[in-house]
């Protein structure tokens, strides 16, 4: 089975030829500063790319395409490999010519443009963004083979932009009356979704127009998007054209048909935002192959809509055993933290699983403890406890436990 | 009042600015203009412009999930769909899901035709979203929708007893919901569970199903990705 | 001097035509998901580009460019801005092939794969990097017009990798006798600078592979390069490929000749590798223009290579006056630190400054402070206060003051 | 001994290996391989593989700055370069600099010629060291420059005795450095300075000299670049 072994053997003719013989760029010159004004990954790294799951959708503009999470290293999700969710496709928006407008409960209604948003006193912070869907599809059984699939509508970025309630005080909003904000989007979809005003007074919910010390990207809402710190990410509206202050919920398309949860019995429970904590190994992870025994590093994140995350463990024998993982710093409120714990594997088959709790002492479930509340039929806010079996062989599966 | 604490930011909205996007539609049908719209003329409108996606009866699952079907004349009083409680049931249309009337007005108006949105008239909107409701049996084949009487057609929505918001999940304090969560998971560090089974996992003719997995992965590291164009090594 | 003032009159025309005609973008279908399976900036964002300074070298492969900081937000430095400095131009190379060595006062001569490397106990933590010659052309005179020129060679990110401790001892280090590390780059410059032990067995110095969620960019040193937090970053040795213990240190080319810092009277202070408390506004800053009175946020950049910032002021009436500025968070160890502050501008000249103090107690200082001590004759190592003026017509410009 | 932590990560490196690779040269000539050059062989290198960019006699400015030039014979007994003290002294040159002959031993073989690094012989590296001392006058026209005499030659060079580690910007303890920081200045709030002076801005006709900065600007923001193409308005 390790016929695959690393290729790092003690050399018989006297050495690595890699060491040897001096390569090209250790006797040349190279390319000059600026040849990119703007640069890109080495070459090397093609095989990271964000990847629709087959079979998922029937269209490519309303679908979803997952960033490679089996690849990525500390909290920051690098902006051309977030994940992508877009109900009518996604645009490239002329900032100068992008407005944006308050209307509804407040004392006037006002409009604004690029410029004067960016004028406000700012903030910037790291959040993650996860749709309410991630791992839908392993809610009933395995369906998909990689972290990729199961995970990777999820991404963490340092978002900035003007807190809402700063520009709903700007427009004099009603606070005793107003309850509900209405957020709309200016693509196709006009994507509208009902925002708790608690959330908002609270700071938290942000008209961000940066992402990752840049603008958002053109696929992640430039030139405006609203930032709802734990809440799924189909509330985050993109290319934000108008907020409207209300008395009461919105039971838009994207919160009457879809994100929704479907419970035993038949019920639709509405208005679940909230992501609750959740974690998953990102390597060792589905698809992979361990090379050989001996020493491993493994490494995920986790996540709570609902404030810091506290502690994460790891199980190598499918949650019988657990040790606590190390968290790497910062750990932030409704941000990744990413964990890291020594593993030797001996080259038998192990069953790796993490398991994270919150600030709140909420302690992520297991598919048991989820499904005999929840049933099998739910889509949404899927936060088990994940399981890759590690084979004899080196590779990694994704499976489930009983 | 508070317009003095950053001045030179913002401007007033005109009326014409705020009655061009402020378009949403409410449950209490805040919000819905003033028209209606027959279900023949729905009718018209479906075939020319929606149904090449839908279907000619809002079954099709070409494009998206059915709109129209599973909905029955007992779920039409009951207001809870039936079906829903089926787990044998093959898919949830949107008309099994959709509680509230307003939300098909508001989203076909804002969002549909898919590749033309907001090209619809207000009639169009009106007499499309009678004839779907006319599909589904919820109103007659001579009826026309209005802003008049579309509270009834609320009252004989299929699932519109459906929803519930008592749950743990919103997050903030503006509904009645509960605050314990659904699981109380311990952090249990010792011989938590009896030996674990393997429940559930890929069969072997999916190995490829989403692509070569060795090209989805980094070319170093401490694992790399599966070569599954090749069966599984023994 | 307001004739560009911004551009959201009041319509007389009843509104708006940006809002009373709607875009394409409202009223059609866009582009579907993974058109880009790595994606990029908005077509409206190519002015942010990282540029070379007219006339500072005379080759594009021993030279540096600059990264827009007056079009940043946040902290974390979009990798495709990242600064460039290269001693003979940068490389793509291929990382299956590169070989990492550790040799001199340890037990065992070690060599390891990017392989091994990876599956080592990584770390992940934020930190900047800074040139030691960042500021340089100012030590004398004004002598550049934008913030990018003057201090734009400054970045910060999430680097992922081992502490170079944890190499060290698994090939035996002699830590009584071994009290200088020679690191070592794979490329044409073969890039050799002194690290201090003592700043190795705190565990921060790090073999870094990961940069902002994915791998280290080719013109930053992809595969590995040293993390010095703190540090120059000429010591955070790019295309690293080999690390050697030693009881002195090695006065290489870039601690001999260069990165010392003369000081009056003609000595050079050597081994000066310590980037000190200093801070920068980034907007408004040179080169750019207020389009009209009213409210601004002020914002900037803190940093010290000695800890974390404790505190930022603003003045704006050239260092009479100041006020405390807001520090977003998080607030971590050898990282940017963002800064904001209100500001209303009511048209008359107006210098902007800021000043940064360090956990250590440490305040940046005024050029005449600098100066008193150092002379204008150096070139590195320039932290102090630096200026901008507010004209009437809004143009902002770079100046000293006396 | 730490080895069984990490099981199956690293090896041990070969002597060949390690010989290929470790190419340092120290202050104290650890690591430096016997051998020798003399200064005639080091011209016909120098005039071959370096002068087209350095200058026949290392004073041109054009590829990078010179290297010779700026030392005299008095610096050679003193050990300390005198024009460095002197502010009116145009440029520094290498050999002003540098203290140690260990570094341009260890450069020149690790880095040049710069378009074809590592691909010297030792003995043209001592060469053509051998040559620039030679162009600095620090050792004489028929020197044969070798492992056995360098020691010698360093006891020459001009700026040995120029450099301090008594500052406080070594991050370790490893110097006996200083411990407090230059400048220390106060956290002041009110009425800190007298009324500022501008005492240095860019010339006006410098306005444009970094391209148009209109362009170096994002095109929305609260503030926009200056279109330097165009006069300032007053
Ligand atoms: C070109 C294809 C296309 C056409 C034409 C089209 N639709 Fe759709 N429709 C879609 C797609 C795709 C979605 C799902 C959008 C999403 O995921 O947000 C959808 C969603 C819907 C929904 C919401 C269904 C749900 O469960 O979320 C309704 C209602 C609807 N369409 C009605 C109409 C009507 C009425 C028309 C014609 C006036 C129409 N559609 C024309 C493609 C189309
Ligand atoms: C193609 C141009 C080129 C050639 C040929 C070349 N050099 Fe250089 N040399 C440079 C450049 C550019 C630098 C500066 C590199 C840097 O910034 O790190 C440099 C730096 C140096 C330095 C260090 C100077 C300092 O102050 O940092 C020395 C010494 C040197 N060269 C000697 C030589 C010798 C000896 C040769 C021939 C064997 C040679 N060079 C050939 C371009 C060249
Ligand atoms: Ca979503
Ligand atoms: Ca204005
Ligand atoms: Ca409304
Ligand atoms: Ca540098
Ligand atoms: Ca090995
Ligand atoms: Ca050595
Ligand atoms: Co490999
Ligand atoms: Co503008």
């Amino acid at each position: 089975p390790m016929a695959m072994a690393q290729g790092n053997p003690v050399p018989t003719e006297g050495g690595d030829p890699n060491i040897l013989n001096l390569p090209e760029h250790t006797t040349g010159l190279g390319q000059g500063v600026a040849v990119e004004g703007y640069g890109k990954p080495s070459k090397f790294e093609a095989n990271l790319q964000r990847r629709q799951s087959p079979g998922l959708t029937q269209t490519t503009q309303a679908s979803v395409s997952f960033a490679p999470l089996q690849s990525l290293f500390g909290i920051v999700t690098p902006s051309g490999l977030h994940f992508e969710r877009h109900h009518q496709g996604w645009w490239d928006i002329d900032p100068s010519k992008h407005r944006f407008m308050i209307n509804g409960m407040v004392k006037k209604n006002m409009v604004f443009t690029m410029d004067e948003i960016m004028r406000l006193p700012s903030v910037s912070r790291f959040h993650f963004i996860e749709c309410g869907a991630n791992t839908a599809v392993d809610w009933g059984n395995v369906a998909v083979p990689t972290v990729q699939y199961t995970h990777g509508m999820l991404s963490c970025s340092e978002f900035t932009g003007v807190p809402l309630i700063t520009l709903l005080e700007l427009a004099g909003v009603d606070l005793k009356n107003g309850k509900f904000v209405l957020a709309e989007g200016g693509d196709g979809s006009s994507m509208t979704r009902t925002i708790p005003m608690s959330l908002i007074t609270s700071g938290e919910v942000i008209v961000a127009y940066g992402q990752n010390g840049e603008m958002l990207r053109p696929e992640n809402g430039y030139p405006l998007r609203l930032v709802v710190p734990g809440v799924q990410g189909v509330s985050w509206v993109k290319y934000l054209r108008r907020v409207e202050v209300g008395d009461k919920p919105y039971a838009s398309k994207d919160e009457a048909i879809h994100y929704m949860d479907l419970q035993p019995g038949g019920l639709h429970r509405q208005y679940t935002n909230l992501q609750e904590v959740k974690s998953v190994v990102t390597t060792p992870s589905g698809g992979q192959v361990l090379l050989d025994k001996g020493f491993y590093n493994i490494t995920g994140l986790a996540w709570s809509g609902k404030g810091k995350i506290k502690r994460v463990d790891v199980s190598t024998d499918g949650g019988r055993n657990w040790r606590q993982a190390r968290l790497e710093t910062p750990v932030l409120s409704k941000a990744l933290s990413r964990f890291n714990i020594d593993w030797v594997w001996d080259g038998k088959p192990a069953i790796i699983q993490s398991r994270a709790q919150d600030e709140t002492g909420h302690v992520q479930p297991t598919y048991q403890q989820l499904r005999s509340v929840r049933g099998t039929r739910s889509i949404y806010h899927n936060n088990a406890i994940q399981s890759w079996l590690v084979q004899e062989n080196g590779e990694v599966k994704n499976v489930q436990v009983s | 009042a508070q317009g003095n604490k950053y001045p030179g930011v913002g401007r007033d909205a005109t009326p014409k600015e705020v009655a061009k996007w402020d378009i949403d539609v409410r449950p209490d049908f805040k919000g819905l203009p003033a028209g209606s719209g027959s279900v023949a003329k729905g009718q018209e409108v479906w075939e020319s412009k929606c149904a090449h996606c839908h279907g000619v009866f809002g079954e099709s699952g070409e494009v998206f999930s059915p709109l129209i079907g599973g909905t029955t004349a007992e779920d039409i009083k009951t207001g809870r769909v039936a079906n829903l409680n089926r787990s044998d049931y093959p898919g949830r249309t949107t008309l099994m899901k959709v509680a509230t009337v307003s939300t098909l007005w508001d989203y076909i108006n804002r969002a549909m035709p898919w590749t033309n949105p907001k090209s619809l008239t207000t009639e169009e909107v009106y007499s499309v979203t009678a004839f779907m409701l006319n599909l589904a049996n919820i109103v007659p084949d001579n009826y026309v929708l209005s802003d008049k009487n579309i509270a009834e057609v609320q009252a004989r929505m299929p699932n519109r007893n459906g929803m519930t918001t008592a749950h743990a999940m919103w997050p903030g304090n503006e509904f009645a919901g509960v605050k314990k969560p659904d699981t109380a998971n311990k952090v249990c560090m010792k011989d938590c569970t009896p030996e674990p089974k393997l429940a559930s996992f890929l069969p072997d003719f999916a190995r490829n199903a989403h692509g070569n997995l060795l090209e989805q992965n980094r070319m170093v590291g401490a694992q790399h990705g599966v070569d599954t164009t090749k069966p599984e090594p023994k």
